[in-house]
């Protein structure tokens, strides 16, 4: 598998182009976050929206426009930490990163696991200019669920 | 060919590319790469004859002040500048900025009285194009907000040309400085530079061109174009990074006051008080970039001996085969016209590709061996006047080949297939 | 010797003086040379990894951007810098200029409510030193004259060492930021950063270090010093011309605003409106020194494998041979105090010769092929206050051994000499 | 003879100290123009005043500190131009520079003729970094002469 097979696998086409998540959604009741994000090289942004409901992220809904790369990413981060609690999104979003830093190398069965379609972007750690596509989603999370956090409810 | 194949001058095009195979690259007008000629003589002359320059009066100061007085003039001589004309700078950026800032500083009294004909106010206008480089838009709108003028742009139409029917009305006798780019790095399009600074010298403006693209693939006398500011930058006209110039016409030199202060830009210093030289010394403080001035003028030898007129020729066959390579591939849009004659381009293309992005556009040329650059290339006005949000751009060099813009042709024809859904390909 | 003799590893000093025989070269406090490793970093970057950085999606733009970084972080890790805490500059002049232009942005409202901090208005006062090159005076003096700030000085004794019985008082609630050298480049002093740092927090001023004379020959470490920004050169610290950097706290670097304005420094740019990134990026505008950063990388892993704390022991040594050995020469005078243990100084030497311009001291000890500085080495307050219009210079790096210390003194003995009326011989 | 030994020949050190035409002085009855030079690297600087009386500079006179060459230069200066016409100092100020450019090669012997002790500079011209310092003198000689012609009787 070339470099480019690695990173462009089925699963990452077929999240960018049915972008789970996508629409913002703000439920009535739960603190809610929002994070704006853009990748200075090109532009691309994404507008990324938290819904907590105690300890839980209820919701977690997003719009903007980018790469295949960044638009799968955000997709498959809305399947992985809707419904978690923040110390497992927090986790989730370690596991992630740490993906990244492997340069294409397979993670761990764990990790692997963890992270279901998220490990498909294993690949994208052999191009370092594409890992900033593939953190600007997670990067929205985080500065959101801060967000979210100040909320009094 | 209008030259021989100059490929083998430059060391880096040897190298395999990602995936193995002959490296295509088509990324010069973001940076070009240096020939064996330049690194050879930037080379020599740290192993022999580096110094502090004009400070000291031991032998290698002596000699490092001579070649870099000897590279000044050489790069002026390239660019139809004369003595005091050429300051160095860091990059074309700081080249305009130097400009913008000196105005801005005038406008605070700074300089004193010599000075006041740099000085903006209420009132006052600055007029720029919205086809430029966000450098040499930020640097004016700042200046705006410094100084209390409006900043006024010449728009840009569909495809991406200047439009001039109302310059007249833009460039008026409020306007006090007009900044606009020789070609762009988007279009490719070589903007009417006579037609503008006439409009200017009618109302009193000062002309200020962003020759970033042009000094690099075409022969440009400043004098000539009857400007008065220039700047461009090494790393695009196969010279070493970190170092670019301002040209200004002499007078003009003499009286902008400078915006970066320290060593060997002054006559007297007391606490309280400095007295500045004339140019090009007031403006270079500090210690130089004297190895890549070096660098610089050895650039400026090795394209003189090509001949501009037969760079500006290879370029421009190059332009045609690019861009009408490009504009024919289905679901390929080029942006800016097809060009060429009365039409004139550079040898670039940028382009988007109906659903696909460009990021993924370039990761799959890249994949073929083919460098080009992604994203907003620092226009993001003119992409958004364009309908585009971004783009990906090939562009030559002299070292450009057509069978490098055969190869990204080729390349570029399968991308939609790649990305397409796998049961419809 | 604290490390081997390292003089072969420096090509240029294997070259002929004026005359013939050896070189003595004496002037590395106006700029060093570069050994090998360093000059043969950058030349395999630019033949095999280099592109643009920061933008590219292909191969060479990652190789690119990835050996940047990498450089950015080991020049960090060199001056006790973190990540996000260092910005290219041309040299240390612009650094500092990048503070002072920055605060007299915010002073304009250029920045926005997070750059308020970084205003100054009347009232407001500026404190810098008297000791002070002119890069680190006429940033300050401009930006005074620029928001109404007034300039104050801390003196100098007629030794050279500041005099901080006032302290207190031209250090006061007033004083929004103040700036001095971690080292005289006139005196060789080293002067007690941390005293003025506890000052300037105790009344909440900013520091800025000029660090230039110091990060060559000590170890230093900005973050231990305390101090809020620092800037310092490539080309005294064996690294190449055309790069310095500018140390800044992360928080402070975030909020301070730009004041060169261009490509990726920014995250939106329409025609009207920008909004920028943080630091580093917010600083760089334009195309960046890539690979004279590789370069200046090279150099600090060239001094740390030597070891800073060697490379500091060697120059005491040479400090107190040199100091010793010029102040005891009838006829000549030591510029600053002989220094060395609680008097700490570099190792360079700055003098006058009773009844012989330095220019004519330079030339002759020049005939001898020694290299050596003469004028006011920018700083010419200094140089008013301890009674000298100009000098000659004479000054260490890690290359300079005994032996070059030696040629000077002895060659020294014999100027007065050479300019007696010749009855009188 | 060494590069050294062909600049610091013994009449320019012997000028160097001698410094003819030191002390500024305004003859009355004369056009005065004066001109004040620095040399930005060192600090040294000459404040040189000339007296025109119709056609013919009446007087030479100057005041500053620098290196043996630039006051060796003033005072060979002084006694070259006190009493020639405009047109004869234009030509003695020409023969000086073009004498710079040699690069320490003998001049023709008719400028040598010309120039008198201001021949032995030629040793200067090897020196490009000291050539600034001989020619501070007749850069200021040059502008006070402007200023002088502009001066009404
Ligand atoms: C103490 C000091 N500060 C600042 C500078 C300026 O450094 P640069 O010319 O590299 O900007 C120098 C060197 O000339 C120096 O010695
Ligand atoms: C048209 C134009 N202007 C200005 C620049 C800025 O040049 P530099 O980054 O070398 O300062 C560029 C290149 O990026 C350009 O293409």
């Amino acid at each position: 598998m070339s470099g480019l097979e690695q990173m462009y696998q089925q699963v990452i086409i077929d999240h960018a182009r049915e972008r789970h998540g996508f629409g913002l959604d703000s439920p009535a009741g739960a603190r809610i976050g929002e994070s704006h994000q853009v990748n200075p090289v090109c532009g691309d942004e994404i507008r990324l929206r938290v819904a907590l409901d105690g300890e839980r992220i209820a919701g977690v809904t997003w719009e903007g426009h980018g790469c295949s790369i960044s638009q799968a990413s955000v997709s498959v981060l809305h399947d992985l930490i809707e419904g978690t609690t923040l110390d497992e999104a927090s986790e989730l979003s370690s596991a992630f990163r740490a993906l990244m830093d492997l340069r294409g190398d397979p993670p761990d069965p764990e990790i692997d696991d963890m992270l279901g379609d998220g490990s498909a972007f294993v690949g994208v750690g052999r191009y370092p200019a594409r890992i900033k596509c593939a953190l600007l989603g997670w990067m929205a999370l985080k500065d959101a669920l801060i967000q979210a956090q100040k909320e009094t409810r | 060919m209008p030259f021989r194949d100059v490929r083998a001058d430059f060391p880096i095009l040897t190298r395999e590319a990602r995936e193995g195979g002959r490296l295509t690259y088509l990324d010069s007008a973001a940076t070009s790469h240096q020939p064996a000629d330049v690194l050879r003589a930037q080379e020599e002359f740290v192993r022999l004859h580096y110094g502090a320059v004009g400070r000291g009066a031991h032998l290698l100061a002596e000699e490092a002040t001579e070649a870099f007085e000897a590279a000044r003039s050489a790069v002026a001589g390239f660019v139809g500048a004369g003595e005091g004309e050429i300051v160095w700078t860091g990059n074309a950026t700081a080249a305009i900025n130097l400009v913008a800032s000196g105005m801005g500083a005038a406008s605070q009294g700074i300089g004193g009285s010599e000075s006041r004909g740099f000085a903006l106010g209420a009132g006052d206008e600055i007029v720029v194009t919205e086809s430029e480089h966000h450098a040499n838009i930020i640097p004016w709108q700042v200046l705006a907000r410094r100084t209390g003028a409006a900043l006024r742009w010449i728009p840009v139409d569909d495809v991406g040309h200047l439009v001039l029917d109302g310059l007249d009305s833009i460039v008026n006798e409020r306007t006090k400085v007009m900044a606009f780019q020789h070609a762009s790095n988007v279009t490719g399009l070589i903007h009417p530079v006579g037609r503008l600074v006439d409009r200017a010298r009618a109302v009193g403006a000062l002309t200020v061109l962003d020759a970033c693209q042009s000094v690099p693939h075409l022969p440009v006398d400043f004098a000539a174009l009857g400007v008065d500011f220039a700047g461009f930058s090494g790393h695009k006209m196969l010279g070493p990074t970190g170092i670019g110039a301002l040209y200004g016409r002499r007078g003009l030199l003499d009286a902008l006051p400078p915006s970066v202060y320290g060593g060997s830009t002054i006559k007297t210093v007391t606490m309280t008080e400095t007295t500045w030289l004339g140019a090009p010394a007031r403006f270079e403080a500090g210690s130089q970039p004297v190895v890549q001035a070096i660098g610089l003028a050895a650039a400026a030898r090795y394209l003189s001996a090509l001949g501009m007129t037969q760079v500006a020729a290879h370029d421009e066959r190059l332009a045609n085969r690019l861009r009408t390579g490009v504009s024919s591939i289905e679901g390929v849009r080029l942006l800016g016209p097809i060009g060429g004659g009365s039409d004139p381009v550079l040898g670039l293309a940028a382009f988007t590709v109906e659903g696909v992005h460009p990021h993924d556009v370039g990761q799959v040329l890249d994949d073929a061996g083919i460098a080009v650059r992604v994203g907003h290339h620092c226009a993001q006005p003119l992409h958004a006047r364009l309908g585009a949000q971004s783009s990906t751009r090939a562009s030559a060099q002299v070292y450009t080949s057509d069978d490098d813009i055969d190869r990204l042709l080729e390349a570029l024809s399968g991308v939609r297939r790649y990305f397409a859904p796998k049961g419809a390909s």
